[in-house]
């Protein structure tokens, strides 16, 4: 049978996909079952169902590129290549965390990977990933900014003043709207005048499209596509990844503001199982492997969570600490 | 009396005034289908429908500003900020207009507006969602302050704000939602602005705080009253009106006074009640007003190194202490 | 000769429409020429120019209708009806000001007239005007709220938040876009990405339109229009009215940023002669009745000169008064 | 040294350091093509161009945000906010993340970024346009705040802002801005964070102010001179990092103080300086620490009104008698 996929991509590569997905999905569960137990505390944010998206974006940049997220920020780290052992240790507070447990689960950050940051309060990572590519364009560096948010963040004054910005400017900015349809539990057609969301960027004459969220080669190609013409044209351009999370806004919302019909629904547009389906259907791979993906995702998780548990607390003197320079 | 929580007595308080004034409103990031992140909107939808109780969008600066609209038209609106940290978002609305208006409009409008927001630390929320800013809103005129320690006063003191004709900034803390105490039924049962609560009496040192850090100077002073020492424990309720006569004559009394604050140390309120305790007492203090203070860091995750940052019951027992041991 | 003017308002309201410009106009010019005496201190923001938008607004409306504006608010405030005395005697500072001489140019306010108030703070009336709008729907009064801006305003995010809530919620809200082109030195083109300023409502599903806001009666009939429109389907609708200010954006601006071509052109687009010419063309009235009109106007704010001359500044106790109820 | 303003001195503090530091920019509203509302960026676009010198939007959070980014993205950003009224829209990008993100990621990022604003009250603006927010700032750990007082430090307190690699807030007084003193003209004039100006030496009574306050009390110390009062003029300079060991000494020295804040006078941060030195020098005062203020009142815009509102020579006077008359 002849393959779409692999005409864009190698066997590698759409294994690599899968594998990222899998190894995103495999992490989230375990922080829910973490957090159950009480070593992960605070507010948790889980990406289960939208790991099309992060991987999919990731995949379409380029190394250089930066990224800045909200506070369901852990796929979108590790899929940029955040050592997962880390990141635990990050969700468990301890010394070895990616942030030295100062950040927590919200806010992820490594500059190595240019991943620039998981930020707590809806839109705020807006001006700075403006700012960021500012810098990038004064620079006349190759680099563009991506920049995730939710549907719901796109009421905020921020959002508005960030487009308008960037196209004033002409900033190398990719937005990647996860419309997963519902900010905590408000549904996006009570909280968006238009919730084509997409359309909201005619007021600012910034080119848009809507993709499937659920589909990560749907959305890998929008991104190269879209980087692809934001690094040619230095302006700012609009994806909105149409998607939907599993589970309830955080660990603490049990999400009955949701009929099961739709949750259903969008259950049997489980990225993974899909994709997986796919790859077998066209004959990159078969169910074995995949299994072994799975396993190795697994035992990669199982380490990350004993990494973080052996982890040290974080001396006390460490309060005082990274305030000032 | 019935004993319930501080979430219900929020709860409750809403209940009765939104059914003896139709003019009351209320709306915020999911206070109606979803029933307030916090859930002290529980049950409103329901039984007041959708006119007034309202889902917005996530827009802080406009939730503040709506409601400042609505008050000049005639309402009573109660909006929600989902937690204090995003009043930040609304300081604009809140300071620049909510305070403003009236005085600069030479007194021809009034606000009876409420805006309620959770408050403080303590649940590994990190930096970006543990802060206490109590300080940036007393520091304005032109609003009342409450931050209610029990769920008596968080039933009257929201009571009387939503009763009262001046913009009120109504603060919880989220730590004492599941809080338990004895709270009036009366539905005319009010705590007045701009007077202290004087928790418990005593002799040998004045502790005075508001909102968790009243409770924990509570737990302090019961501690230590086993080593001897008399605590008297004054909750200050409202920040504004700031009801500074209870809590100076205390001090003059007991010669010794400890303020706890769960905000930043440098330039936060405390600094200011202990400077009036220090302006007014001056004569009669046998011992420098000590300062409790939450520390002077953005607020880390770790639970470890969060625990270091906000004013514990130990360290409050601990300034106790130090203010009885000096003596000048 | 035929009159159009004629077919929709009375001869009385035409002129009323001359009169008003003339006395705003005249307001102004003496303004300046108290400021320069130093009897106004403080930021003061002129509207010549900008006549026609007021007028023919305020026209379009019905008395129970809310208006906010910014703190270029004297025309607006006397054209809705404002004794031009004690808004005179509030820009001196005097005791029998509007505002007690509390508010000064900035912020004039008259609950009777229903002029809510003069903000001072770029896009701060907007969602006060959103929750005037809230209170009269749930009141079920029948009274929409006309909110002026200016072109610079509309890249706060306030303009944003504002748009997307009134539309969500189903406000009467009428935006009076007053574009003149410049927020304070900076062009609108430099400052907004779209600056076809109308059509930024296009991501809010809001109908707006732009008329020539140097033309009374063009501005006068799209806000009829809209206001009905509004009233009847208790929604938001947009306005842009293009205009000009011949002043600098405050007293204290020279305005080198504009070319002298530039300013002639608009000059010459006037809104006071060019009626005055259509007036008497379509033989409503003669360049007598006029200039007796223009005397009356100048004898007004002459009057409101000397009501504030003679006025007593506020007792010192006021400073304590109108905080709290 | 050359005599000039505050105003020019600033402008040359910017000149020189974007000619130092290519990485050094600056945008905000009106500060290219008009040069700045107050002036203080004349030339810059002329001599910097472009890219270096840029007008934005009026969209205050995002000038701040856009700072931070910027920072992160490895320039030196000068952000100008018109006014610090406007920095109330963008609390949200000052207070929630640009005093945060060190921390929050783990020291893995520093800003060099400075926030200009000007400030103060006197020109009769009314309640939007007059405020002096200095202890929001003062109160929020995560940035530096400086605030000259004479040109000679508006151009070494920039340069220094400029060269730090923590995000500072710079204030400036609008009053001060055609203010003249003596300037150096050295291009590596720095005026070092955190070491107080003594700006005047004296025995009797420690006066500390900042900003236009340090100006008063320096004129309000030569009219007590004449009445044989000697005070001792501490001018902060930075509000963080705070210098307490100089205004500590000197009133451990003179025994009394008094401290001027043009701003709110409750909860403002002069309580803080009251109350450190009350804390730290209880033995040594002879008479209580006394507080000038703004008076807590939005600022009325009648200039009769507005003089009552901020702090005078003629009240710092009045002030230094009272502290000079009380004993214990
Ligand atoms: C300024 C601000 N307001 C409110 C919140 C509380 N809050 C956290 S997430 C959220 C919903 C955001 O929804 P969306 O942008 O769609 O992102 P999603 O959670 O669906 O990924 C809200 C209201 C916040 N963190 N910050
Ligand atoms: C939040 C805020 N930012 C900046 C200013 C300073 N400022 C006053 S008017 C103005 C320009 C506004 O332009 P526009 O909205 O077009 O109104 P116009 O002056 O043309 O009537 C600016 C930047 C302010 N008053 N408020
Ligand atoms: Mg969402
Ligand atoms: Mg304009």
């Amino acid at each position: 049978m002849e393959s779409k996929l692999r005409e864009l991509l190698s066997d590698a590569e759409l294994l690599g996909f899968y594998e990222q997905m899998v190894l995103s999905r495999e992490f989230e569960e375990s922080c829910a079952e973490q957090y159950t137990k009480g070593h992960i505390t605070g507010f948790l944010h889980l990406y289960s169902g939208q790991e099309a998206v992060a991987v999919g974006t990731t995949a379409g940049l380029q190394k250089e590129d930066y990224i800045l997220s909200a506070y369901r920020d852990h796929a979108q780290a590790i899929v940029r290549g955040a050592d997962p052992n880390r990141v635990m240790a990050e969700l468990f507070g301890k010394a070895t965390g990616i942030c030295k447990g100062k950040g927590g689960s919200m806010h992820l950050f490594d500059p190595k990977l240019n991943f620039m940051g998981g930020y707590a309060i809806v839109a705020g990572q807006f001006p700075i990933a403006v700012g960021l590519a500012f810098a990038a364009k004064l620079k006349q560096e190759e680099r563009i900014v991506t920049c995730f948010f939710g549907d719901g963040s796109m009421n905020q004054g921020n959002f508005h003043e960030a487009l308008n910005w960037s196209r004033v400017w002409d900033l190398p900015v990719l937005y990647i709207c996860e419309n997963n349809f519902y900010g905590i539990g408000t549904v996006v057609q009570r909280a968006s005048a238009l919730p084509a969301l997409h359309r909201r960027t005619c007021g600012y004459d910034i080119p848009s499209e809507k993709v499937d969220g659920m589909d990560v080669i749907a959305v890998y190609e929008a991104v190269k596509r879209a980087a692809a013409w934001i690094r040619e044209r230095q302006r700012p351009y609009f994806i909105e990844a149409v998607t939907y999370r599993f589970r309830g806004h955080s660990m603490a919302d049990p999400a009955t503001y949701r009929s099961s019909a739709e949750q259903e629904i969008w259950r049997s547009r489980d990225p993974i199982p899909n994709f997986a389906k796919r790859l077998i259907d066209e004959g990159i791979t078969d169910q074995a492997a995949l299994d072994e993906i799975d396993a190795r995702c697994t035992a990669r998780v199982e380490e990350a969570v004993r990494f973080a548990e052996e982890s040290p607390w974080p001396e006390d003197s460490a309060v005082w600490e990274d305030i000032y320079v | 009396m019935s004993e319930m929580t501080y979430r219900d007595a929020l709860n409750l308080a809403l209940k009765e005034e939104m059914r003896r004034d139709p003019r009351v409103i209320t709306f915020g990031e999911d206070v109606a289908l979803y029933e307030g992140s916090f859930k002290v909107t529980r049950g409103l939808l329901a039984e007041f429908g959708e006119d007034r109780v309202r889902d917005s969008p996530i827009s802080e600066n406009t939730i503040a500003g709506v409601a400042i609209g609505a008050a000049m038209g005639g309402m009573r609106p109660v909006a929600e900020l989902m937690t204090i940290n995003f009043a930040l978002l609304a300081m604009d609305q809140l300071i620049n207009h909510m305070a403003k208006v009236r005085y600069m409009f030479g007194g021809q409008v009034f606000l009876p507006m409420v805006v309620r927001m959770p408050s403080g630390g303590g649940s590994q929320l990190a930096a970006q969602h543990s802060q206490s800013l109590e300080t940036y809103f007393m520091h304005c005129p032109g609003m009342r302050i409450a931050y209610p320690a029990t769920p008596a006063d968080a039933k009257g003191l929201l009571k009387t704000a939503i009763r009262d004709d001046n913009p009120v900034v109504f603060i919880e803390h989220e730590i004492l939602y599941n809080s338990k105490g004895e709270v009036p039924e009366d539905p005319e049962f009010l705590v007045p602005f701009g007077v202290c609560n004087v928790m418990r009496e005593g002799t040998d040192v004045t502790i005075v705080g508001y909102g968790r850090m009243a409770v924990l100077s509570l737990m302090a002073a019961a501690e230590l009253e086993k080593e001897g020492i008399s605590c008297e424990v004054i909750d200050l309720r409202t920040l504004n009106p700031l009801d500074e006569a209870t809590f100076l004559k205390s001090a003059a009394r007991t010669g010794r006074a400890v303020v706890v604050e769960e905000c930043w140390r440098t330039a936060g309120l405390g600094a200011d009640i202990a400077c009036r305790i220090f302006e007014n007492c001056f004569d009669r203090l046998l011992a420098p007003v000590k300062r409790v203070s939450g520390l002077d860091v953005p607020m880390p995750y770790s639970r470890k190194l969060e625990k270091l940052c906000i004013p514990s019951v130990a360290g409050i027992v601990e300034a106790v202490r130090e203010v009885m041991a000096a003596s000048y």
